[in-house]
């Protein structure tokens, strides 16, 4: 392993290399840019296989290797190295990135053929991938913390992509804001996490932070802080709630940007930090209950909303959120989930990949119109994207055997287990995961036979949908494949938890409060059920072109259930309101205070100038006056000083 | 008589050629009220030079009639001067120092 | 042994002095006068010697010993009062040094078209610039009171005139006024407080003929209350120049009316004096009232910090939302000198640095950008869709702000952080409440940055600017040495810490002599 | 006057006492009189007697000095000033600055008793007098001399110095740099003929009182035409007041021409 461990800094080097080659290179580099992207992503995943295979080859107990870079910072007593971690969890990460991201890049070749800024979009890609990589595989929280503002830097760039000379120009660019800054309000959480971390442990790397003894040395109440801050950090990342309100918006960046940053990779990073800091949050169960509660919350939250958008990438997203809501759920249930968080990241990595990419595919075939209520019957005219997505369908629908049954079924599994003084928990938890799973097979449906159901197309006018080039297709197929066989080949036999156990623990093996069989039965029970529901309502009867009313809840939930009304009431407004009064009081206390000051001094100043007359005798008497009382102080001082 | 009744003497005219600077507009008074401050300093100096029987009073007395001879000269070209240009000799009209 | 830091005040002076003589005799008018064509080069090149004589100082400079006072000088001055001409510099004084050193090129090669062909313009404008760079060089340098407080002086000269003599607002003459009375006010009181220095060190002891020097005055023992009032004299003063809310209000008037060159000189080097003087004088000659201000010293400093940054949100001029960054930026410096950790020292230390790189790149491009507006309009309401016409000023811009929000990568991160987890462990009473308060400023900071480069680099371009010059070579000659600091020290700190670790630890160690042991269980660093 | 014991001799004492009574009233006299050429008079009164008390205070070289140096040197000065300046409203009493007055005596008064309050309270030596200090026994003005060429020689210099200087710079300062061309009889005569349209008489102004039945200073003269011409008057009347109209018929003039400058110089007193 140690003889091709200095490759591993290469991971994040050559995208970066990528990356500045691109953003600096100019025109020049125009017409071969994209493909030097596509290289650097592509060296990278090869790199990232041989270290796998190679830590497969080693021992178990020797698969957490931290190759020191070099010193990065060192003052004050503060000590952090440049050093990367690679272990099973941050290797799988890196698979997952390269992999599909080297897929997005070669489908992005032919998405964004006909932009003229196609170089700027693959070197932003590059600095994704590297930001990415430096944030998996970073072994302190500190330079982790490099890598998640980096992504949210890329993030940030490519959701503004086109942020000039389109109509919705300005649109994209305040959506590119809203997510930097609320992954801002997140990152917050993960500097004051730091802080306390550093106050209670006296250092920032993996390796001493969460050590057994100095987790130990942890009170419960920093404990439980560092958690809810790291927390606070991963909601923003991962659009969990109350965070969420984002990555809607987010959508308004390209196809593959949506599919690489916004669900397979960068939304997870927040579920990744709760595994990578496991040890910390279980010296802390009540901030392992709020990720636990944060995770159902914006499990129901995404799949709510995901009901009833009817711009796909919308829905999709919803659906992102919903899904990452699982990991998190898991990520809360200590080492019995964490495995099912980081599994069903990485077959969720694939399937909506995949799903997004389709949803590019068919974008691309309607002109770019993301309204399903004018899709419709387009499975006849893009039989491979149809036939990709449908495996992500199903994969995310949880139907054995695809992979999202596999990762999702453990996680449904993972929340029934009892915690021992609070047997509410198993049930609550584990009913909104079936109850989610429910929403999620009824929206995905809905989504899929909108797409590509029904005998009538609902399309504009001129529409002549076609199959994407080979580039884009190709793309597809893989993740299509990912989408159908990965959960099998990683999940029977508990391939995936033993390969991740020397990082997030071997967990105790408990029952459920239900059987097994149960859970599985009855999950697959309502999963069918609201799928023939949605294939009911959107397959078999017509499709309306305009979106109907609809009820309450239906409204409700195309306004993403009021989130941003309410951020606008809760935060937006009083804040708005503080800084008016700020700006005000700057203006008329302070600045004006010390204006007042200077008036003052003019003031007087203009009162003495009264006593300049200009008349000399004027001017003689005050000396003269002067004269008359030194004389007389003089006289007084002199006679008391006599006096003594 | 006690010698410093000369002194109180100079004190008077001191204070009366304070009040004449004070009170006079005419230039050529007001100088002349200097001239009377200037020789009750004189008397003060020559009365303590006998009262302490050291010759340096009357030599100082000496070098301020010396000065005021000077400071008369000057002043008083000053005062032609300044009445050449305004026609006026007194001292209200000159005030350019008006702040 | 080569007098380094003499050379360095001396050569800019023999600048000043050649360009400034050099003006002389020469006709104001007539068209394309050979005369404008020398200047600026003779500027430029001395400012260039400078950098060359800085390296210099750099390899004479013993990073080993970085917490000690080298490249020292002493000469008595007026050996009648016992001032002297010392100067000296340890880590953090030589990083200053290098600042202003370094940015001064930068700042007249941006303004090499700024005067227009107007020649004696021209010359006074880089004649100040090199007087001013002296100035700065030197009072970092100073280690005598009284030289210390004479320079702190002396620099409001060349400082007003830039301000008042050439800036674009309408407002600048009034703005250079504000500045000068903010200075000299606290200056006074600053005064008041070196006399009081000098008679209560040489009653106590201190050898009369060099009473005003700081390596004597250190040990001297003052009392309680004298040691309390002199802190408050020296601190107003320090507080005006930092600038710290509640006595910021010369600071964005002078950045929305000032060239954005004088802005940079002044915001970004001439203010660390400020903090500068908080840390390498307020702290180790009168530890015991700094510890005793250190909690209205911390919450002022935060509020400095959200109070900065949340005006700079609703700024509608693009450089007086720069001056007012600046305000949030001095906060968090503010922040970390008085925890009295050395993390936090330290950090706030290279915050120093690294603010002037940030604050000086965003100064500069802001002011590349006005440059290019027909009517010169500082307003960002006259400003849209740009990245699509000037591509690269946008993306300078976009860096230059990503350092101003602290982006990981950048050295202001490192800077930030820790200065943040440092605050946290803090010893003064409360400290960890306000760093925690102090954090949303990050937030806030996203949102004065993009919020400001939405406005003006996103939509559709604004009528009238669709065929704006991008960022010329001259101009991002500018940029570059800038943005590549910002990312070299991002990505190797070490460069810079190796100079202010030490000192950090020393200040910090000095600040403790008082009250021993008690506070140090609190500091992570000892866990 | 012998030199051990020092007295104040009754003559000496009656001398103070008339004179110095006369001074303070002469001093007023500065402050009170209306004419500046009165006031100059009163301080001559002043320093005569001044020098007369110096030397009754052994001081015979300063005396005569005084003499010499003020009455005859620097009050003839005073009085030629005068006359080259003439009289103007300045010589008015009337106060024109609003308090000045009050302030000024309250100032004066002040000053008198400060100064009175001094020299009562403090403690003198007992007075020596002169003879008692110079065991030389020499007489005061060879003593003096010794003292002045002795020990302030250079002092004694440098006043001789400052003398010329002040003298040089009154011939500075009264300089008058021509400003017009030296204007000759016939450029005068040129002048006045250039400037007859504008009303100008060509010919000398005529003498006071020559066409006028009284033959006075004050009495303007009549022109030709029988008007008066005001500006054959002296200024210096003029402005004081002291002219006096041209009687209007010649029945008044055969019985006013022999007292007229007598007879009116009162009269113009009270109008001012």
């Amino acid at each position: 392993m140690n003889d091709v461990i200095g490759l591993a800094p290469w991971l994040v080097g050559l995208p970066l290399i990528g990356a500045a080659i691109l953003l600096l290179g100019g025109k020049a580099t125009d017409r071969w840019g994209h493909w030097l992207g596509v290289a650097a992503s592509a060296a990278s995943a090869v790199i990232g296989f041989i270290l796998m295979f190679r830590m497969i080859g080693t021992p178990a107990e020797e698969r957490s290797i931290d190759h020191h870079l070099w010193t990065w910072l060192s003052a004050g007593g503060l000590d952090v190295d440049l050093g990367i971690r690679l272990d099973p969890l941050s290797l799988t990460f890196v698979m997952l990135v390269t992999f599909v991201g080297t897929l997005i890049h070669v489908y992005s070749v032919a998405y964004m053929d006909h932009d003229p800024h196609r170089r700027r979009f693959f070197g932003y890609l590059n600095l994704f991938v590297a930001a990415m990589l430096t944030l998996v595989l970073a072994d302190s929280y500190l330079l982790l913390f490099v890598g998640w503002e980096g992504v949210g830097l890329a993030s940030y760039l490519l959701i503004g992509f086109w942020d000039t000379g389109r109509p919705s120009a300005r649109e994209n660019a305040v959506a590119a804001k809203k997510a930097f800054v609320m992954n801002r309000i997140g990152d917050m959480g993960l500097i004051a996490a730091m802080a306390l971390l550093f106050a209670g442990t006296g250092a920032l790397d993996f390796g001493t932070t969460l050590s057994d003894d100095a987790v130990g040395s942890l009170s419960e109440p920093t404990a439980t802080a560092i958690g809810l801050c790291l927390l606070l950090a991963a909601c923003g990342k991962s659009a969990q709630f109350p965070l969420q309100a984002w990555l809607g918006d987010a959508m308004a960046g390209p196809t593959p940007v949506s599919a690489l940053i916004h669900a397979a990779t960068m939304v997870t990073a927040g579920v990744y930090l709760m595994v990578r800091s496991g040890p910390i949050l279980e010296a802390a169960p009540t901030a392992q209950l709020v990720v636990v509660i944060v995770g159902a919350v914006t499990l129901l939250f995404g799949a709510v909303v995901g009901t009833a958008k009817d711009d796909i990438k919308k829905a999709l997203a919803a659906s992102t959120m919903s899904q990452i809501g699982y990991m998190m759920l898991a990520a809360g249930l200590g080492p019995a989930g964490y495995a099912f968080a980081i599994f069903h990241l990485l077959t969720h990595g694939f399937f909506k990949a995949g799903l997004f990419l389709g949803a590019g595919s068919v974008m691309h075939a309607m002109d770019d119109q993301t309204d399903m209520r004018r899709f419709g019957g387009l499975s006849r005219f893009l039989p491979i994207t149809w036939i990709t997505m449908g495996l992500g369908w199903l994969a995310i629908l949880g139907i054995p055997p695809f992979s999202g049954f596999w990762s999702k079924d453990g996680i449904i599994e993972a929340a029934f287990m009892p915690v021992e003084g609070q047997p509410w928990r198993a049930w609550v938890f584990g009913t909104v995961a079936v109850l989610g799973a429910a929403i999620t097979a009824f929206y995905m449906t809905r989504l899929f036979f909108m797409t590509f159901g029904g005998r009538r197309p609902r399309w504009a006018e001129n529409q002549h949908p076609h199959e994407s080039s080979p580039l884009m297709w190709w793309p597809l197929v893989f993740l299509g494949v990912g989408s159908a066989a990965l959960g099998a080949v990683l999940g029977i036999g508990g391939t995936f938890v033993t390969w991740l156990e020397p990082v997030v623990g071997h967990a105790e093996h408990h029952e459920p409060v239900l059987p097994v069989p149960v859970i599985i039965t009855a999950t697959l029970v309502v999963v069918v059920l609201g799928a023939l529901l949605a294939f009911r309502m959107y397959a078999v009867s017509l499709v309306p072109e305009e979106a109907p009313r609809g009820s309450v809840l239906t409204r409700a939930a195309r306004r993403d259930l009021y989130q941003d009304a309410a951020n606008e009431t809760l935060v937006l407004k009083p804040a708005h309101g503080v800084a008016r009064l700020v700006q005000v009081g700057d203006r008329d206390v302070v600045d004006r205070g010390w204006g007042a000051l200077p008036q003052a001094v003019s003031w007087f100043g203009a009162a003495f100038r009264k006593a300049q007359s200009g008349y000399v005798r004027s001017y003689a008497a005050g000396m003269a006056g002067g004269v008359l009382v030194i004389a007389v102080v003089v006289w007084l001082v002199a006679g008391l000083g006599g006096a003594q | 008589m006690d010698i410093t009744n000369y002194v109180v003497l100079a004190a008077v005219l001191f204070a009366i050629g304070a009040t004449t600077v004070l009170l006079r507009r005419n230039a050529i008074v007001v100088f002349m009220g200097v001239e009377l401050m200037l020789n009750a300093t004189n008397l003060a100096f020559v009365t303590f030079a006998r009262m302490h029987g050291d010759l340096t009073g009357q030599v100082l007395a000496f070098f301020v009639m010396v000065v005021a001879a000077a400071e008369v000269v000057v002043g008083l070209a000053i005062i032609v001067t300044i009445f050449r240009t305004r026609r006026s000799a007194s001292v209200d009209d000159v005030n350019l120092l008006r702040g | 042994m080569f007098p380094w830091l003499t050379a360095l005040i001396a050569w800019p002076l023999v600048g000043a002095a050649l360009v400034g003589l050099s003006a002389l005799g020469r006709s104001r008018t007539g068209p394309a006068s050979a005369g404008v064509g020398l200047a600026r080069p003779l500027a430029l090149l001395f400012s260039l010697v400078e950098v060359a004589l800085l390296v210099g100082a750099f390899a004479a400079f013993d990073t080993g010993a970085a917490a000690e006072h080298q490249l020292g000088a002493t000469y008595a001055w007026i050996p009648q009062i016992g001032v002297s001409y010392a100067v000296a510099v340890d880590g953090v004084g030589l990083l200053l040094v290098a600042l202003a050193v370094v940015l001064v090129p930068l700042v007249l090669l941006a303004a090499w078209k700024e005067q227009g062909r107007d020649e004696v313009r021209l010359r006074r404008f880089v004649g100040l610039v090199l007087l001013l760079e002296a100035f700065m060089v030197a009072v970092f340098c100073a280690r005598d009171v009284f030289l210390f407080y004479v320079l702190f002086e002396a620099m409001l000269i060349p400082a007003y005139f830039l301000i008042g003599g050439f800036g674009q607002g309408a407002g600048r003459r009034k703005a250079a006024v504000k500045f000068l009375m903010f200075s000299l006010g606290g200056g006074l009181i600053m005064l008041a407080a070196v006399i009081a220095l000098y008679f209560l060190g040489v009653s106590a002891g201190v050898d009369p003929s060099r009473a005003f020097l700081v390596d004597e005055l250190v040990a001297v023992d003052l009392g309680t209350t004298a040691e309390r009032l002199m802190f408050v004299g020296f601190f107003i003063a320090f507080a005006i120049k930092a600038p710290m809310v509640p006595v910021h209000s010369w600071l964005p008037d002078v950045a929305g009316n000032a060239t954005p060159g004088t802005s940079t000189l002044l915001i970004c080097v001439l203010d660390k004096v400020g903090t500068f003087g908080m840390l390498t004088l307020c702290l180790p000659l009168f530890p015991e009232a700094s510890r005793w201000a250190a909690p209205l010293v911390i919450a002022l400093a935060v509020i400095s910090v959200l109070y900065g940054a949340i005006m700079a949100i609703m700024q509608t001029d693009l450089l007086r939302l720069v001056g007012w960054t600046s305000v949030s930026h001095f906060g968090f410096i503010i922040l970390g000198i008085f925890t009295f950790t050395p993390l936090g020292t330290a950090g706030s230390s290279f915050m120093m640095l690294n603010h002037g790189l940030a604050t000086g790149a965003l100064f500069l491009v802001a002011g590349f950008l006005v440059s290019r507006h027909p009517e010169k309009s500082q307003k960002i309401a006259d400003y849209s869709g740009l990245r699509s016409v000037t591509p690269v000023l946008a993306g300078t811009f976009l860096v230059a702000g990503l350092a101003t929000l602290s982006l990981p990568g950048l050295a202001t991160f490192v800077s930030e952080i820790m200065v943040l987890v440092g605050a946290f462990g803090g010893s003064p009473a409360g400290s960890a409440g306000w760093a925690i308060a102090a954090v949303p400023g990050v937030v806030l900071a996203a949102v004065y940055v993009l919020l400001t480069y939405q406005k003006i680099f996103t939509g559709a371009p604004a009528a009238g600017l669709e065929a704006l010059p991008d960022l010329r070579l001259r101009e991002r000659v500018v940029a570059a040495p800038l943005v590549v600091g910002l990312l070299v020290l991002g990505l190797v700190p070490g460069l810079a810490l190796t100079y202010v670790d030490a000192p950090a630890e020393q200040s910090v160690a000095l600040t403790t002599v008082d009250e021993p042991a008690d506070d140090a269980t609190q500091m992570g660093s000892d866990q | 006057m012998t030199p051990t014991g020092f007295e104040i001799s009754g003559g000496e004492t009656v001398l103070f006492w008339v004179i110095a009574p006369l001074m303070v009233l002469a001093a007023l006299g500065l402050l009170f009189v209306k004419r500046a050429v009165h006031a100059a008079m009163c301080l001559v009164f002043v320093m005569v007697s001044m020098a007369i008390l110096y030397i009754a205070q052994e001081a015979p070289f300063l005396g005569v000095v005084q003499v010499v140096v003020y009455t005859g040197a620097v009050m003839m000065l005073f009085l030629f000033v005068l006359m080259l300046v003439g009289v103007d409203a300045s010589d008015s009493l009337t106060e024109t600055i609003r308090g000045q007055r009050w302030i000024g005596l309250l100032i004066g008064i002040g000053l008198a008793a400060i100064l009175g309050g001094v020299v009562a309270n403090a403690a003198f030596p007992p007075a020596r007098g002169l003879e008692g200090g110079d065991p030389g026994g020499v007489a005061n003005p060879q003593a003096l001399a010794r003292v002045l060429f002795g020990d302030y020689v250079l002092a004694m210099e440098a006043v001789g110095v400052l003398l010329v200087t002040a003298a040089v710079g009154a011939l500075v300062l009264t300089h008058r740099r021509r400003l017009a061309p030296k204007q000759t009889q016939e450029s005068v005569a040129e002048a006045r003929i250039k400037a007859l349209p504008d009303g100008v008489i060509l010919t000398p102004l005529p003498s006071p009182g020559v066409y006028a039945r009284s033959n006075a200073m004050d009495t303007p003269a009549l022109g030709p035409d029988g008007e008066q011409v005001p500006q054959s008057v002296s200024r210096v009347l003029r402005i004081r007041g002291q002219e006096r109209p041209a009687p209007p018929g010649p029945a008044v003039v055969s019985t006013s021409s022999t007292r007229g400058t007598t007879g009116s110089a009162p009269e113009s007193e009270k109008d001012a």
